[in-house]
């Protein structure tokens, strides 16, 4: 088979599935989740089998595997849609693949397969246990399974149908559609117990946002189209489209083509990848089930924004003066920066175990908006790789947290949250596989030294920052690192040292093996993925492993960019945030006891307050946006615009309308139109009346009838006809 | 010489005596039995005419072929029906078969 | 003198051509006198039956049988016709006499009818016709018009069904019949009985003996004979259609009912068995008189045979059994020679009828293991244990209450 | 005259008058029987037209089924007062006058035509037309599709006269 043949199987699978779950098997548990399951496998290898292909072809960049086919007619032209396969298609399918894979195993644990049905679990709620007797007549309250199980499944698989069209897509059009469909799950998936309010709320909310961007995004992409006549990567990304970009001027500001473009794409990201100012969907967003906090919003769709920027990034570069940053990349450092910082001050005072994950999210996700802002497009993509593998793992990891807390809950009837980080602690013991693959995913994202993956990308942002001078950039993120560290010994801390503050913590147990395996397949890459982006003069073990990501996905561009040299300062630096980071956290939160409030709450007062209500801005956007939009649309469009403008309008024109009609139908319709069908109608009927008496019902003397016209018939043809 | 005229002439008069029969009789059956006579005096006409003008050609054997099979599907079905309708009527007079009308 | 019939034949020709007689007048009467001497000889011949059955009935159950009248009782058959032919003639009440008088003849007449294709000897043959075979068939189907003439002339009721039966039973039997005679047919390539004849070197007997037997039991069923005989079943319609007649009328059935199984013996001696073929018969043609009424009688007495030894089956038994079992046996069996003889065209006769051979014993084999099979299972739901009453289902339970 | 001649006058007759005997008898048993002879006369002209073939597939089909048939269906469907009234409806003078018509105007018809007294040709003998209509029933280049369909029609006809004429018991 032509590798391009296969890349354009990549999405079938899940879509197939989708329709298969929601049409035929959803009444089978088993048979939907096998078939997602195996969807996602079939996928899995085909872009196994691609990444392989890419990495040995050697020369991907110039010759990326691609097809075309015609879409839609364009005037003269087709639309043409195809698929694309280049080094940085291939990062991204080998973790989108990997991560996709993992979380499909994991959620069949995680939704209580195998487990009874609830006693008063009804669609739409999540489950609330089971009643179960043992064999010494005992009875226990389990978990029990999801019911909607088959749907969860379905959802899942089309959004996987949606991330693989986006990877393997040779256009930003289809792209988009593929981004289309994932908000679509993003929207069914965390409004998935829908019959709770606030999973509701934060559903419509993550729509509404990510909204916002995406019709930005789309008049982007839409000048694009009008400027470049095409938005296959080949022709956008080509010099002579670039220096036309580069070339137009806009009434804007008097900024180029391209510095517009670019900032319409990033607003596009902003709100895929939940960046200030529209960040606040996502952590509203845990409140869907935790395989889809891990899946949407840590290790892929997220992760779709940072891919759309690296992507686009000759766009966004376009017109750089060597060593000299357009527009959009400064205000992509801007944001990205802050970002990182702000959403690291506020992961610091979160007591919910997702929503500190969530802020975390958020804050990596500027770093890597940061290093695209300052070119550091490899850096990015390698942080995106690294990130995507021990985001999902943390994700997964306090799923199974979670999980294993609630069982403690159902099983000593406690009412506590158990998400809340301060209902935990020493997990350790209980939870042995979650602790240790936890463990690996908190230290790769602070950035344990050398060992894990979190650690060399981290390190390469910051190195590149440093390389550049850009000192703003350099020390914001280096703060930020502080704080993530901070956060994650927290997390990790509170969680799982420390003794048991609750009851139900005590009875945590540790979860299945299909959620502990995807943790540890997840924690392997975790620690290795790291490894395939050293630097090169990195001190003893630089060289020792080729750097893969510089010199594989930095190949896209089609200039190469230069490797940095290596400095220790950025090295020291990180290493001290890191290791400062992780004891503080330790410090502070190691003997945090039952009941106990958070011991950085009086240090800090009204920032602490500030902090914990995420610096407000839910309450500024509510008043700001929301509010006003509530009266707008109640007192000017409602009331006005509707009732009165356009309601009167209707209403006058009904009532022309109808006096016309009732004048038509007094003298047109009544005298001559149906008085014209009345006699037609009558005439027939009354010459029916006449004829009637023929139709006897006699065969006969139809027969005879029959036999008389014929044989006049006959005979006129004879004798008036034929003669002559 | 024995010519075409008498087999035509009897056809004939065997057709006619069949349309007078399917035309006047009363009961089904009898109107089955004229159509029938009709049906021999057509078949009579196509081995005639084979007979006499193509006896080279066998179109006119296979046509009444055809036409035999006809006639058997015709009575089979005829015949299923009038016990159809006599169950439900309990006649079969032609003339008294008359509700489809008006 | 090999030939007495044909010689007497010609010179009676050349007898009348003499006297100044036109050709076809000559052909004409010629032609009446065979068909007279013809139905002569058979009737004269069905008097010697008459006999030869009464005779064979006693051997088989054990008794003597006629043996006062004459010498082994020969001069019997003589003396029932004068029997009859004083009693009184009964015309029923209500009866339609001019149907009801020619009932018994049409009855007779029909089995006459058929030996104008038999071929008793190379020389000998009513008519060669070219359908004889479907000629058969045509006859035979005349054949129940005598009856159910005579059924429905009687005015009684016990006749009617009698007659009813008797039809259906014909109208069942003749698909097979049908369809057997027609495997002859293609081995030989003809429908005319003398070319069938001449076609069997070896007799088709040996290669499809399978037709044989199908053609053999459906002509029995056929003719009405035991255990096919319940259009006349005493038990149950008295006699069955010739119940209201009487005197020399019921002895024309009578004696049509025992020609007609010599008649379907001889079609199938002629058919199977080589009809006249035997030893000297090209020197002495009329040596196939002789091996044709032999290989006929020896019929005749397998079917007396088959009659004193089985007992009469039920009607529906017996309609199924042509349905569900002889015609598509038939059916199978035509296709299978049809294809066979297709495919070995050309191939040396004694090859061509042991691969026919082989091919009808293989259906016969198959046909008895599928019989076996269904045997055992029906021999088991029979076998089952059957509640005396059974509940009725409980909507039926309501319908029941609400009437 | 020839034997031809006479053969064929009596045959005529015979049929002729079976068949207006068909069509006036009272008793509807009669007018099968009739027909029966009728039918049987028909096959004799055929035999006179050297169509052995037809004559005897007319006794088959005519006679041993479709009679049959009719018989059955005369006994199954009788009246008590079956005999009481015409036989015939108001319209049989109408009817019999159009009959004499069409004679009238077929007879009339065919004597205008010149091929009208085509004398008897002589039958080649060599061929067996039983053999040519056989070859030419089942020769695709001649008539094996009518035949196919006419074999279909039967069964049609076979399947829906059993549907028809079933007792469904309610």
């Amino acid at each position: 088979m032509e590798s391009s043949t296969l890349v354009w199987l990549l999405p079938a699978p899940p879509l197939l599935a989708f329709f298969l779950i929601i049409f035929l098997t959803n009444r089978s548990k088993g048979l939907s989740h096998t078939l997602g399951i195996l969807a996602v496998l079939l996928s899995f290898i085909g872009s196994m089998v691609i990444v392989v292909l890419g990495l040995r072809s050697g020369h991907l960049a110039e010759e990326p595997f691609t097809s075309v086919i015609n879409w839609f007619p364009t005037g003269d032209t087709w639309f043409q849609i195809g698929v694309w396969v280049d080094p940085l298609t291939v990062a991204t399918l080998f973790f989108v693949a990997w991560t996709i894979l993992m979380i499909f195993i994991y959620s069949v644990g995680y939704q209580n397969y195998g487990q009874p049905k609830g006693d008063h679990d009804v669609p739409g709620l999540p489950p609330h246990g089971a009643t179960e007797k043992d064999e010494h007549g005992h009875e226990h309250r389990v978990p029990s399974i999801e019911p909607m199980y088959s749907r969860f499944f379905a959802f899942l698989a089309l959004f996987s149908f949606g991330m693989y069209v986006l990877v393997v897509s040779n256009n930003l059009l289809t792209l988009f559609v593929g981004w289309e469909i994932m908000g679509l799950c993003s929207y069914l998936l965390i409004g998935f117990w829908y019959a709770k309010p606030s999973a509701r709320a934060a559903a419509i909310k993550a729509f509404l946002t990510t909204r916002v961007a995406d019709v930005i995004m789309l008049l982007g992409l839409a000048y694009l189209y009008y400027l470049a006549g095409s938005l296959s990567y080949d022709v956008i990304f080509s010099e002579e489209t670039l220096h036309l970009l580069t070339e137009t001027g806009t009434p804007f500001l008097g900024l180029s083509a391209a510095v517009v473009i670019g900032i319409f794409l990033f607003i596009g990201t902003i709100g895929k990848s939940a960046q200030w100012p529209l960040h606040v969907w996502l952590p509203d967003a845990m409140e869907g089930p935790t395989p889809v906090s891990a899946m949407i919003h840590a290790a892929t769709m997220v992760s779709a924004g940072v891919y759309l920027v690296i992507r686009v990034f000759p766009i966004i570069s376009a017109g750089a003066v060597h060593g000299e940053p357009t527009v959009t990349m400064n205000i992509m450092a801007f944001i990205g920066a802050f970002t990182g910082l702000f959403a690291a001050t506020i992961a610091v005072t979160q007591n919910d175990i997702k929503r500190v994950l969530a802020y975390s999210t958020i804050s990596q996700l500027g770093y890597m908006i940061a290093a695209i802002g300052i070119g550091a497009y490899v850096a990015a993509a390698f942080h995106l790789f690294t990130h995507a593998f021990f985001k999902a793992l943390l994700f997964l990891g306090s799923g199974s947290v979670i999980h294993g807390v609630e069982h403690g809950v159902l099983h000593t009837d406690e009412h506590v949250d158990p998400q809340d980080m301060f209902n935990m602690g020493g997990l350790r013991k209980k939870m042995p596989v979650t602790f240790w693959t936890f463990l690996i995913g908190g230290l790769a994202l602070s950035g344990f030294p050398l060992l894990t993956a979190g650690f060399w990308s981290k390190d390469e942002i910051l190195a590149d920052a440093f390389a550049q001078s850009n000192w703003a950039v350099f020390i914001t993120l280096a703060f930020a690192a502080l704080l993530t560290a901070f956060y994650t010994m927290r997390q990790i801390t509170l969680t799982f040292l420390g003794q048991p503050r609750t009851e139900a913590s005590k009875h945590a147990v540790e979860s299945k093996w299909t959620m502990t395996l995807p943790l540890v397949g997840l924690a392997v890459f975790a620690i290795g993925a790291g490894w395939l982006g050293i630097t090169n003069d990195f001190p003893i073990i630089g060289g020792l492993l080729p750097n893969y990501m510089h010199d594989f996905v930095g190949e896209t561009l089609a200039e190469h960019p230069e490797a940095i040299r290596f400095n220790w300062i950025p090295l020291l630096t990180s290493l001290a945030v890191a290791f400062g980071g992780l004891f503080l956290g330790w410090l502070v939160y190691r003997n945090v006891s039952a009941g106990e409030a958070d011991p950085l709450e009086k240090p800090l007062g009204p920032v602490y307050s500030l902090l914990k209500n995420k610096y407000y801005f839910d309450e500024l956007y509510d008043f700001i946006f929301v509010r006003p939009a509530y009266w707008i649309s109640r007192n000017f469009t409602y009331l006005w615009l509707d009732r009165r403008i356009i309601d009167g309008f209707l209403h006058g024109v009904a009532r022309v309308a109808y006096s016309l009609g009732g004048l038509f139908r007094n003298y047109i319709d009544r005298p001559i139109v149906n008085g014209f069908g009345d006699f037609v109608g009558e005439s027939v009927k009354r010459l029916g009346r006449g004829a009637r008496f023929i139709q006897t019902g006699r065969i006969q003397q139809y027969m005879v009838m029959a036999l008389v016209i014929a044989f006049g018939t006959l005979f006129y043809y004879l004798f008036f006809l034929a003669q002559p | 010489m024995i010519s075409l005229s008498y087999f035509l002439v009897f056809a004939a008069a065997l057709f006619c005596i069949g349309l007078y029969g399917a035309m006047a009789r009363k009961n089904s059956v009898a109107i089955l039995m004229g159509i029938e006579l009709m049906l021999n005096a057509v078949v009579i006409n196509l081995i005639a005419f084979w007979r006499f003008r193509t006896p080279e050609v066998i179109t006119g054997q296979a046509f009444a072929v055809i036409v035999f099979a006809v006639a058997a599907a015709e009575v089979a079905v005829g015949l299923a029906l009038f016990i159809a309708i006599y169950r439900q009527r309990q006649t079969i007079a032609a003339d008294e078969i008359d509700l489809l009308k008006w | 003198m090999s030939d007495p019939v044909n010689f007497i034949a010609e010179w009676l020709k050349s007898l009348m051509a003499n006297i100044g007689l036109p050709t076809g007048v000559v052909v004409v009467i010629i032609t009446l006198i065979g068909i007279v001497v013809m139905a002569t000889f058979l009737l004269v011949m069905d008097i010697g039956l008459v006999w030869f059955e009464r005779k064979m009935v006693a051997r088989f159950q054990d008794r003597l049988g006629p043996n006062r009248v004459g010498p082994f009782g020969l001069i019997q058959p003589i003396a029932d016709i004068i029997k009859l032919l004083i009693k009184e003639d009964i015309m029923p009440q209500g009866a339609d006499k001019f149907i009801f008088n020619i009932a018994p003849i049409f009855a007779l007449a029909t089995v006459l009818l058929l030996w104008a294709v038999i071929p008793f000897a190379p020389t000998i043959l009513g008519s060669d016709i070219n359908v004889a075979v479907l000629y058969i068939v045509a006859i035979g189907a005349v054949g129940t018009l005598g009856i159910i003439m005579a059924g429905w002339a009687s005015n009684n009721k016990y006749a009617l069904l009698g007659a009813f039966r008797t039809v259906a039973q014909m109208v069942a039997y003749e698909v097979p019949i049908v369809i057997a005679l027609l495997v002859p047919v293609i081995l030989a390539r003809s429908m005319g009985m003398q070319a069938i004849v001449e076609a069997q070197s070896p007799w088709y007997i040996f290669v499809i003996p399978l037709a044989a037997f199908i053609l053999f039991v459906a002509s029995i069923a056929e003719i009405g004979r035991t255990p096919f005989d319940i259009n006349e079943a005493e038990s149950e319609i008295v006699a069955g259609y010739h119940i209201e007649y009487t005197g020399m009328k019921f002895g024309l059935f009578y004696a049509g009912e025992l020609l007609h199984a010599l008649t379907v013996s001889a079609i199938i001696a002629t058919l199977f068995l080589g009809g006249w073929r035997g030893p000297f018969v090209d020197q002495v043609p009329i040596l196939g008189v002789f091996y044709l009424f032999l290989k006929s009688f020896l019929i005749y007495y397998v079917i007396m045979w088959v009659r004193y030894s089985f007992p009469r089956i039920r009607i529906d038994q017996m309609l199924g059994f042509s349905w569900k079992f002889l015609t598509p046996l038939a059916l199978i069996l035509l296709i299978v020679v049809a294809i066979l003889s297709k495919v070995l065209e050309g191939v040396s006769p004694p090859i061509f009828a042991l691969a026919m051979l082989a091919a009808n014993l293989i259906i016969i084999g198959v046909t008895v293991t599928v019989l076996r099979v269904y045997a055992r299972v029906e021999r088991k739901r029979v076998g089952e244990e059957r509640p005396l009453a059974v509940v009725p289902d409980p909507e039926l339970q309501q319908l029941i209450q609400q009437e | 005259m020839t034997v031809l001649h006479v053969i064929f006058l009596v045959t005529a007759v015979v049929t002729l008058g079976a068949a207006v005997m068909v069509v006036t008898a009272r008793n509807l048993i009669h007018s099968a029987l009739w027909l029966i002879l009728s039918l049987f006369g028909v096959a004799v002209i055929y035999g006179l037209l050297s169509a052995a073939f037809f004559a005897v597939v007319q006794v088959v089909i005519y006679i041993g089924a479709i009679a049959i048939l009719m018989i059955f269906a005369i006994m199954l469907t009788r009246r008590v007062k079956q005999d009481v009234g015409s036989i015939v409806n108001k319209g049989w003078w109408l009817a019999g006058l159009l009959a004499l018509v069409l004679f009238t105007a077929l007879v009339w018809l065919f004597s205008t035509w010149s091929g009208f007294r085509t004398p008897l040709p002589e039958l080649a003998t060599d061929v067996d037309t039983i053999k040519v209509l056989g070859a030419a029933l089942v020769s695709p280049s001649h008539y094996v599709l009518p035949f196919e369909v006419a074999s279909v029609l039967l069964l049609a006809a076979l399947i829906g006269a059993v549907v028809v004429a079933w007792e469904r018991k309610s």
